[in-house]
C-alpha cells in the first residue's frame, strides 16, 4: 500500500511528519576548500571517501606535471624568444636515457592509479552479505524503488511546474545494494554524494552498492540527489529522485507506516498519477505528451491509423499495460512506456477510479483538444 | 612497414624506390595447374567439412553420444581457415605478392580478433561476480510486430504491439487465431502440427531430438530475490525456473513468455 | 631546401604553370565546373576546407544555443514556442472531422525536446561533419602530397569522389536537421534511437548521414596510406617524412580499420529503425550493450582520428617557429603509430557503467596505455622549445595554447580511466569538459593554428598578425572560461545532456555560457581576419616562416603540379641547425656558428 | 575497336599503348599502388563483415539453442551448392587474370563469362530456393525439396510458386511470423542470417558489376600483359566475396 504525505491530510498528528518535509537537508560545506569546490562537500561514506582520495591523488599528480610542463614552456618561450640575427643555439635532437626516463616513471604512477581505481570500483560493485536490497526500476522519466517488505512508496515533494520528486528513505550506516532494471530505454542511477552510478537496462539486471553515512546528532535526516545520467529523452533532465537518510529506528517506523496506511481507490489513483503519469498526462485539460485525462472518460477517442474507441475501464487498463495497442490520434511521435510489471492490479484500479473522477464531460475541446493545442506552434512544413 | 626503406642500402638518387630494377615480369603469372589444384583442394575441403558436420550430428543423434559443442565449431572453422588461406595465398596471390599486402591483411584480422575478443569478454563474463547480471529479464517483452500492408496515413511499415508477448508467441497466436476464425480449433490444430513437426515430419528441419551438443552451454539463471512480485512475467519465469527451467529447448512454458531459463 | 635540378622530361614536370588558384580565363560557370570536376588535391583540399568550416559554423551555432539554454533554463511554454519556430513542431495531420492540425510529435511538456535536438545537432555535426574531416581531409589533402614531393595523391579521382560523398552525407544531416532534427544524441544509443520519433525517417537520415560520411573517411584514409607508401619524393625515407605526415599516416590506418565497423553498425541501426530486426533491440532479445561495443569500437579510435592530425600540426608548428629540430623525432613518429594501435583496445572505457566487472577491469588497465605515448609527445614538444629561437606569432601562440589545453585534457582523462572515479564522473559535465579540452582544445586549436601557419601557402596572402593574435587570445580565454567551469560542474554532480538543472549549479553554468560568447567572438575575429586577407592581404612570400619541409619549396600558392621540378630530398624536415630555408636569406635565418 | 593505328602505321592493341597517369613515376608503381589500395579496401570490407560475425558470435553465446534450431532450418544442400558455385567462380577469375597477363583475350572473356554466370547462379539459388520459401512459404516449382512438403494448393506467379502452409514466416525481428518456433530468440537468428547473407549478396552484386565492367572493356582490347590492373583488382574483390562465404557457410549451415 502506498501513502503519501502531500496527499493524505487525514492523518492524525504525525510522528513521521518531519520526514515528509519539503525542506531539503543537502550536505555541503564539509571538508577542505578544495573538496568543497570540487564536490560541494567531502565524501561522507566509504565509497565517496575512496573515490575522493583517488581523485585528489590524481589531481595533485596532474597539478605537479602540469605546473612543471607549463612552467618550463613559459620559461623557455621567454628565455629563448627570437632575436633578429641571432641563431638558435645548437642542442641535442634527442636523448635516449632522458626519453626512457620520462616514459617509464609516469607510467609506473599509472599502475598505482589503476590499482586504486580498481579497489574503489570493487567497493562499489560487490555488496556485503548484510546489505539491504532495493529493487530500482527506471521508467521514462521517473524512479521507482521497491523495498524488501514489498513497499514501493515514496514521499514526494513538488518541484517546478509539474513533477513530484520522490523521496526514498534509507537507514543510516547501512549497506545498500541496488538491483536495477529499466522498463523502456537505458537510464543511469547516479547519486553524486555517494560517487556511484550504474546503467539500467531493459533486458537485464545491473547492480551496485554503497554504504550510507552516519547522521550528525543535530540532524533528523539528510538528503542526496538522484539523477538520471544516461540520456533518455524529453524529460531526462527532470528525472530526479531524493535519497533521504534517516535513523534506523525511523526507517523501520516509516516502512511500517507505509504498509499500514490505507487510501481510498481514488486517492490511490491520484498518488499513482502523481508518481508515474504526471510527466505526460495533464488532469486540467492542458496539453501534454499524451492526451489529457480531464473529462475523457466515457468519450470516444479517435485512433491513429483510423477507427475510434470508447474510453472505458478496459481501454484504460489496456492502455496502461500495452500502450501501443490502441494509440490516440495525434500522438504518433510518442511511445508511452508499457506499465506491465510496474503497476499492480490494485494500482491500476486506482488509476481507473481517479480517471473516472475527473469527469466525463469534455471541459475544453473534447478528445480532439490535444491535437489542436499543438497547432498553436507555428510553421508550415511537414515533418515526415 | 616499409618495403622500399629496406632498399636504402643500395640507394640510387634517380630511383630511390628501386623501381627501375624491376620489370613488369616481376608480377608472377600463376600456373593454371596450380590454380586448378587449389580449386580441387577447396572442393575437397568443402566436402570434408559438410560431411564432418552432418556425420557429427548424426552420430550424436543416433547413438545419443554427447559430443562437446566445440568439436563441431572447431572442426568447421579450422577447415574454413584452411580454405580461406588457400584462396588468399593462391587465388589472391598473396604468396607471390609484396609482403606489405599480407601484413595489411593480417593487421585487419588482428583488429577483427580484438573486436571479437574484447566484446565477448564483456558479454560472456557479465556474471563474473553476480550470476543474475547475465540473465535476460523479459525476452521478447513488448516487441512490436510489423504489418506490411495497411497504413494509409504513413509511408512505410506500421507496427502493432505484441501485447507483451515475444515475437515467437505472437506468431503462434496469430496462427491459432487464424484457424479459430475459420471455425477450426486453433489450439488443437497448432498442437497437432507442432507434434507433427517435432516427430520429424517437419516443415522446417529442426530435429525432434537435438543433439546434446546444442545444449552443452548452460546458462546462468536469474536469482529469485530479484523478482519483483508485481511483475507477472517475472513471476511466471520464476515458476518456470523453479520447476526445472533448464528443460529442452523444444518446450515453451505455458503462458506468456519462455523467459530466461534457457 | 636543396633541390637537384633534373631534366624536365623525366617526370613531365617543368613546363611553365600558374598558381592552382588561377581560373585560366574560364568564365564564372567555367570556373565552377573547373572546381567541381577537379582532381587536383589542392582544390579538393580547399573545397573540404570551405565545407568543414560551414559545418563548424552550424555546429558552433548549435553549441552556443546549448549554452544559452543552460544560462537560464527555459520555461516549458517558451520551449514549446521555440520548438514551433525551429522545428515546425511536427507535420500536419488530418483529424476525423477533416481539419488539418499539427501533429504533436514535437510539442513536448518539457523543455527537453528542443534542447535535445540542438545538442544532437551540435554533437553529430561537430563530430561527423567537422572534426573528423577537418585536419586530414582539408589540410591533409592540401599538404600531404606537397610535403611528400608528389604531384597528387595516389588516386585523384577517388579523392574527388570522397569529397562528393562527404557533401552528400552532410546534406543528409542538414536535411534531417531541417526536417526537425533528431533527439538521439550523436551516439544513437539503442533502444532510445529505435523508439524515439514515430516519424523515423529523421533518425534514419541522420544515421544515414554518418554512414555515408564513413565512406568518405575510408576513401580519404586509403588514399593517403597508398600515397605515403608509393609517392614519396626521391630521397625521402620513412624517417625523412615530416611528423605531420606520420600523424596523417597513423590517422589513415585508424580510418581504414575502424570506420567499416561503424558502417555496419549504422547499417544495422537503420535496419533496426526501419524493420525492427532486433539485433540491438532488447525487446527482441537483442542487446543494447552490443550496440555500444560496436559503436565505440569505431568511435574511440576515431577520437584519435581527431587528435592525431592535430598533434602532427603541432609538431610542425613548434619546430618551424622555434627553429629547432623536433626533440625525439622517432619517439614522436612511433608514438603516433602507438596511439593508433592502442586506440583499438581501449574502447570499453566509454562503458564502465554498462559492462561486466571483468571487462571493466581489463579495459581500465588497457586505457592507461594510451597515456604513455601521449605523454611522450607532450614531453618531446616541450623539450623542443629548449634553446630554440621562438617567434611568438599566431601559429606559435596556437601551438602553445594547444600544449596548455591538451595537457589539461589529457590529465583529466586519468580519473576517467580509473574505475572508481569514472563511476562518479561518467556521463557528467566532467566528461563533457574533458573531451572538449581534447577535441576542441586539442584538434580545433591545432586546426586553427595550422590554418594560420599554412594560410599564406594555400592562398598566397598574409593575414594580419596582430588581429590573429587577438583572436587567439580571445579563443584561449573564452575556451577556458567555458570549459574549465564544466570540470567543476561535473565533479559536483551535474549530469550531461540536461536541459535544466537543480539550483546550485546555476552560477557555474552562467560563467560557462559567458565564456562561450567570448569564444564565439574570438572565432569571428579570425573569420574576419581571413576574409580580409583573401581580399586585401599582402602577397605572401613562398616561405614566410622559414620552414624546411617541401611545401615551402614551391610557390605561394603552389603551381598546379606543385613543383616545377620533382624535388629531391637531401636533408631532414627539421635540420634548422644546418640548412638555410628555401627562398630565405641567411641574414634572416642565421645558422649556429658551429655549422656555418 | 581493339586496336589503334600508331604513327608508324603498325596496328597496336590498346593495352600495348597503355600510358600510366601523369602523377606516377612508372606503370609498375601505379600497378602496385592500385593493388595496395585494393587490399586496403578489402580490409575495410572484412571489418564490415566483422560486425555481422561479431553479432553472430555474441548471440550464439547468449542463445545457443536458438542458433542451433535456426541452423537446423537451413538446407545444407543449397549452402553447399552455393559454396561450390562461388569456388568455381573464384577459380575462373584467377584464370581470367592469368589470361590477361598472357594476352589470351578469348579465354579472358570466357572466364569472365563463367564467373558472371556463377554469380547469377548464386543469387538465383539464394533467392529462389532459400529466401523466398523461408520468407513467404512459397516454393519455386523446380525446388528439389518441394516434394517433402504438402502443397496447400495456393500458387503465385502463374503457378511457378507453390505455397506450403506453416513453412514461411521465418523472418527477422518484427517481421517474424513462423508459428512453430521453439525458442524466443529465433527472430534474432533470422536477423543475423538475413543480415549476413543479404549484405554478402549485395557484395556479390557489386562484384559482378565490377566484373561486367571489366568484361565490357575487355572487348576494347584494353587489358593485356601491360595493363591488367582492373582485372586483378576486380578479381581481388571477387575473391573477398568468396572468402566471406567460406566463413558464412559453416557458421550458418554447419555449426549447430
Amino acid at each position: 500500500m502506498i501513502q503519501d504525505a502531500a496527499n493524505t491530510v487525514s492523518q492524525a498528528p504525525d510522528a513521521l511528519a518531519p520526514f515528509k518535509s519539503e525542506q531539503l537537508n543537502l550536505i555541503a560545506g564539509e571538508g577542505g576548500a578544495l573538496e568543497q569546490l570540487l564536490f560541494r562537500s567531502a565524501g561522507q561514506n566509504v565509497q565517496a571517501v575512496m573515490t575522493d582520495g583517488l581523485f585528489l591523488l590524481i589531481f595533485w599528480f596532474s597539478v605537479f606535471f602540469f605546473v612543471l610542463l607549463m612552467g618550463l614552456m613559459v620559461y623557455w618561450v621567454i628565455r629563448y624568444r627570437r632575436r633578429p640575427g641571432v641563431p638558435a643555439p645548437v642542442s641535442a635532437s634527442h636523448n635516449g636515457p632522458l626519453e626512457i626516463f620520462w616514459t617509464v616513471v609516469p607510467s609506473s604512477a599509472l599502475l598505482v592509479i589503476f590499482i586504486a581505481g580498481f579497489r574503489g570500483y570493487m567497493s562499489k560493485v560487490v555488496a556485503p552479505t548484510d546489505a539491504i536490497q532495493l529493487n530500482v526500476t527506471g521508467i521514462k522519466w521517473d524512479w521507482n524503488i521497491t523495498y524488501p517488505n514489498g513497499e514501493r512508496s515514496a514521499y514526494s515533494l513538488p518541484m517546478g511546474t509539474k513533477k513530484a520528486v520522490k523521496i526514498f528513505v534509507l537507514p543510516e550506516d547501512t549497506s545498500i545494494q541496488l538491483l536495477m532494471q529499466s522498463k523502456d530505454v537505458i537510464h543511469a542511477f547516479w547519486v553524486p554524494d555517494y560517487r556511484t552510478k550504474m546503467d539500467l537496462y531493459p533486458n537485464r539486471y545491473t547492480t551496485y552498492t554503497f554504504h550510507t553515512e552516519k547522521l550528525r546528532d543535530d540532524e533528523t535526516y539528510r538528503d542526496h540527489w538522484i539523477f538520471c545520467a544516461e540520456y533518455c529523452g524529453d524529460q531526462h533532465s527532470e528525472m530526479y529522485g531524493i535519497f533521504r537518510v534517516v535513523r534506523k529506528a525511523d526507517y523501520d517506523k516509516i516502512l511500517t507506516d507505509w504498509s499500514a496506511g490505507s487510501l481510498s481507490c481514488e486517492e490511490l489513483g491520484q498518488l499513482v498519477y502523481k508518481n508515474n503519469c504526471i510527466s505526460c498526462h495533464t488532469v486540467d485539460g492542458g496539453s501534454g505528451i499524451g492526451p489529457t485525462w480531464l473529462g475523457a472518460f466515457g468519450t470516444t477517442r479517435a485512433l491513429e491509423g483510423g477507427g475510434s474507441v470508447l474510453i472505458d475501464e478496459n481501454y484504460i487498463r489496456e492502455s496502461i499495460l500495452y500502450p501501443q495497442a490502441k494509440r490516440a490520434a495525434g500522438f504518433s511521435g510518442q511511445n508511452m512506456t508499457p506499465f506491465l510489471g510496474v503497476l499492480s492490479d490494485e494500482e491500476i484500479a486506482g488509476v481507473i477510479c481517479y480517471y473516472k473522477s475527473l469527469g466525463s464531460q469534455p471541459a475544453g475541446g473534447g478528445e480532439a483538444a490535444p491535437a489542436e493545442s499543438g497547432a498553436a506552434a507555428g510553421g508550415s512544413s511537414t515533418g515526415g | 612497414m616499409s618495403h622500399s626503406h629496406a632498399q636504402t642500402a643500395a640507394y640510387d638518387e634517380m630511383d630511390p624506390h628501386g623501381f627501375q630494377g624491376k620489370s613488369h615480369g616481376d608480377h608472377v603469372i600463376v600456373d593454371w595447374r596450380i590454380l586448378l589444384g587449389v580449386l580441387l583442394a577447396l572442393l575437397f575441403f568443402t566436402a570434408l567439412t559438410t560431411t564432418f558436420a552432418t556425420l557429427e550430428q548424426w552420430v550424436a543423434g543416433e547413438f545419443a553420444i554427447h559430443i562437446p559443442h566445440w568439436v563441431n565449431v572447431v572442426g568447421a572453422l579450422s577447415i574454413a581457415v584452411i580454405k580461406a588461406s588457400l584462396v588468399c595465398m593462391f587465388f589472391m596471390q598473396l604468396r607471390y605478392d609484396k609482403p606489405l599486402n599480407t601484413m595489411i591483411f593480417l593487421f585487419c584480422l588482428l583488429a577483427f580478433g580484438i573486436f571479437l575478443g574484447l566484446t565477448s569478454l564483456d558479454l560472456g563474463k557479465r556474471d563474473a561476480i553476480y550470476g543474475f547480471k547475465k540473465g535476460t529479464i523479459k525476452p521478447g517483452g513488448d516487441a512490436q510486430s510489423v504489418t506490411l500492408t495497411g497504413g494509409k496515413a504513413d509511408i512505410g511499415p506500421r507496427y502493432e504491439t505484441t501485447m507483451g508477448k515475444s515475437m515467437v508467441e505472437f506468431a503462434r497466436q496469430r496462427y491459432i487465431d487464424r484457424y479459430n476464425a475459420m471455425g477450426v480449433d486453433g489450439e488443437a490444430k497448432w498442437a497437432a502440427e507442432m507434434a507433427h513437426h517435432l516427430a520429424g515430419h517437419k516443415h522446417g528441419q529442426a530435429g525432434a531430438e537435438l543433439p546434446d551438443a546444442n545444449r552443452s552451454f548452460s546458462r546462468v539463471g536469474v536469482t529469485p530475490h530479484l523478482y519483483d512480485e508485481h511483475d507477472p512475467v517475472a513471476v511466471r519465469a520464476l515458476e518456470h525456473l523453479r520447476s526445472g527451467g533448464h528443460g529442452p529447448a523444444g518446450e515453451l512454458p505455458a503462458g506468456e513468455s519462455s523467459s530466461s531459463g534457457h | 631546401m636543396t633541390v637537384m635540378d633534373r631534366p624536365h622530361d623525366v617526370m613531365g614536370h617543368g613546363h611553365e604553370e600558374g598558381s592552382f588558384l588561377d581560373n585560366r580565363g574560364l568564365g564564372f560557370w567555367g570556373t565552377i565546373w573547373d572546381w567541381a570536376s577537379t582532381v587536383d588535391h589542392k582544390k579538393i583540399g580547399v573545397m573540404y576546407l570551405v565545407a568543414v568550416l560551414t559545418m563548424f559554423f552550424i555546429g558552433g551555432v548549435a553549441g552556443l544555443a546549448v549554452r544559452l539554454e543552460l544560462f537560464e533554463p527555459m520555461t516549458v511554454n517558451a520551449a514549446n514556442e521555440v520548438e514551433g519556430v525551429l522545428f515546425n513542431a511536427g507535420k500536419l495531420v488530418q483529424t476525423e472531422t477533416g481539419e488539418m492540425v499539427r501533429d504533436r510529435t514535437l510539442t513536448a511538456a518539457g523543455a527537453g525536446n528542443t534542447y535535445n535536438r540542438i545538442f544532437t545537432i551540435h554533437g553529430a555535426v561537430m563530430v561527423f561533419m567537422f572534426i573528423i574531416p577537418s585536419v586530414p581531409a582539408a589540410l591533409g589533402n592540401f599538404l600531404l602530397p606537397i610535403m611528400l614531393g608528389a604531384k597528387d595523391v595516389a588516386f585523384p579521382k577517388l579523392n574527388l569522389l570522397s569529397w562528393y560523398i562527404y557533401v552528400v552525407g552532410s546534406l543528409f544531416g542538414v536535411v534531417a536537421l531541417i526536417m526537425g532534427g533528431t533527439d538521439t544524441g550523436w551516439t544513437f544509443y539503442t533502444p532510445y534511437s529505435i523508439q524515439t520519433d514515430a516519424d523515423y525517417y529523421r533518425v534514419v537520415l541522420m544515421v544515414g548521414a554518418a554512414f555515408i560520411l564513413g565512406f568518405s573517411s575510408i576513401l580519404t584514409g586509403l588514399n593517403f596510406i597508398v600515397t605515403v607508401h608509393k609517392l614519396r619524393a626521391p630521397g625521402m625515407g620513412w624517417f625523412d617524412m615530416p611528423l605531420f605526415i606520420w600523424a596523417i599516416y597513423a590517422t589513415s590506418i585508424i580510418q581504414v580499420l575502424a570506420t567499416p565497423v561503424i558502417g555496419i553498425t549504422l547499417l544495422l541501426l537503420i535496419f533496426e529503425r526501419l524493420f525492427r530486426v532486433g539485433i540491438f533491440d532488447p525487446s527482441m532479445g537483442g542487446d543494447p550493450v552490443l550496440y555500444q561495443h560496436f559503436f565505440w569500437f569505431y568511435s574511440h579510435p576515431v577520437v584519435y582520428v581527431m587528435i592525431l592530425p592535430g598533434m602532427g600540426i603541432i609538431s610542425e608548428l613548434l619546430a618551424v617557429h622555434s627553429r629547432k629540430h623536433i626533440f625525439g623525432y622517432r619517439a614522436i613518429a612511433f608514438s603516433s603509430l602507438g596511439i593508433a594501435g592502442v586506440s583499438f583496445i581501449v574502447w570499453g572505457h566509454h562503458m564502465f557503467t554498462a559492462m561486466g566487472e571483468l571487462a571493466s577491469a581489463v579495459f581500465s588497465a588497457l586505457t592507461f596505455l594510451v597515456a604513455i605515448p601521449t605523454a611522450i609527445k607532450v614531453f618531446n614538444w616541450i623539450a623542443t622549445l629548449y634553446k630554440g629561437s621562438i617567434a611568438l606569432n599566431t601559429p606559435m601562440l596556437y601551438a602553445l595554447s594547444f600544449l596548455f589545453l591538451f595537457s589539461i585534457g589529457g590529465l583529466t582523462g586519468l580519473p576517467l580511466g580509473a574505475l572508481a572515479t569514472d563511476l562518479h564522473l561518467h556521463d557528467s559535465y566532467f566528461v563533457v569538459a574533458h573531451f572538449h579540452y581534447v577535441m576542441m582544445g586539442g584538434t580545433v586549436i591545432a586546426f586553427i593554428g595550422g590554418l594560420h601557419h599554412w594560410w599564406p601557402k594555400m592562398f598566397g596572402r598574409m593575414y594580419n598578425e596582430k588581429i590573429g593574435m587577438l583572436g587567439c587570445a580571445l579563443v584561449f580565454i573564452g575556451f577556458n572560461v567555458t570549459f574549465f567551469t564544466q570540470f567543476i560542474l561535473g565533479t559536483q554532480g551535474m549530469p550531461r545532456r540536461y536541459a535544466s538543472y537543480v539550483e546550485h549549479f546555476q552560477l557555474l553554468h552562467q560563467i560557462s555560457t559567458v565564456g562561450s560568447w567570448i569564444l564565439a567572438v574570438g572565432f569571428l575575429v579570425h573569420l574576419a581576419n581571413f576574409l580580409h586577407s583573401l581580399v586585401a592581404g599582402p602577397k605572401a612570400p613562398p616561405n614566410p616562416w622559414g620552414g624546411l619541409t617541401l611545401e615551402w619549396e614551391t610557390e605561394s600558392p603552389p603551381i598546379a603540379h606543385n613543383f616545377h621540378h620533382e624535388p629531391l630530398v637531401k636533408h631532414g624536415p627539421y635540420d634548422f641547425e644546418s640548412v638555410v630555408p628555401p627562398h630565405c636569406s641567411e641574414e634572416d635565418y642565421p645558422l649556429p656558428k658551429s655549422v656555418s | 575497336m581493339t586496336t589503334i593505328q600508331t604513327k608508324s602505321g603498325r596496328k597496336q592493341a590498346r593495352w600495348e599503348n597503355y600510358q600510366h597517369e601523369a602523377h606516377w613515376r612508372s606503370a609498375a608503381d601505379e600497378f602496385d599502388a592500385a593493388k595496395l589500395g585494393m587490399w586496403l579496401f578489402l580490409t575495410t570490407e572484412v571489418l564490415l563483415f566483422a560486425g555481422i560475425f561479431c553479432a553472430y558470435a555474441m548471440f550464439r553465446m547468449l542463445y545457443p539453442e536458438a542458433f542451433a534450431i535456426g541452423s537446423g532450418y537451413l538446407d545444407v544442400k543449397f549452402g553447399l551448392l552455393n559454396t561450390v558455385v562461388l569456388l568455381i567462380s573464384s577459380f575462373t577469375v584467377a584464370m581470367a587474370v592469368r589470361c590477361a597477363q598472357k594476352n589470351q583475350q578469348f579465354w579472358l572473356r570466357t572466364n569472365l563469362y563463367i564467373t558472371l554466370v556463377c554469380a547469377g547462379l548464386f543469387l538465383l539459388i539464394k533467392f529462389l530456393f532459400e529466401y523466398t520459401p523461408k520468407w513467404s512459404g512459397y516454393f519455386f516449382f523446380l525446388d528439389p525439396t518441394l516434394g517433402h512438403y504438402e502443397k496447400s494448393g495456393q500458387t503465385a506467379l502463374w503457378g511457378m510458386f507453390h505455397f506450403v502452409e506453416g513453412y514461411g514466416g521465418k523472418r527477422p525481428g518484427a517481421f517474424f511470423d513462423y508459428p512453430f518456433a521453439q525458442h524466443y530468440a529465433e527472430p534474432l537468428w533470422w536477423a543475423v542470417y538475413y543480415g549476413g547473407t543479404a549484405i554478402h549478396a549485395l557484395h556479390v552484386v557489386i562484384g559482378a558489376g565490377l566484373l561486367t565492367w571489366v568484361l565490357v572493356r575487355s572487348y576494347k582490347g584494353i587489358y593485356g600483359p601491360k595493363n591488367y590492373t582492373m582485372v586483378e583488382t576486380s578479381g581481388l574483390y571477387w575473391h573477398l566475396v568468396d572468402l566471406v562465404w567460406i566463413f558464412l557457410f559453416p557458421l550458418l549451415y554447419l555449426i549447430h
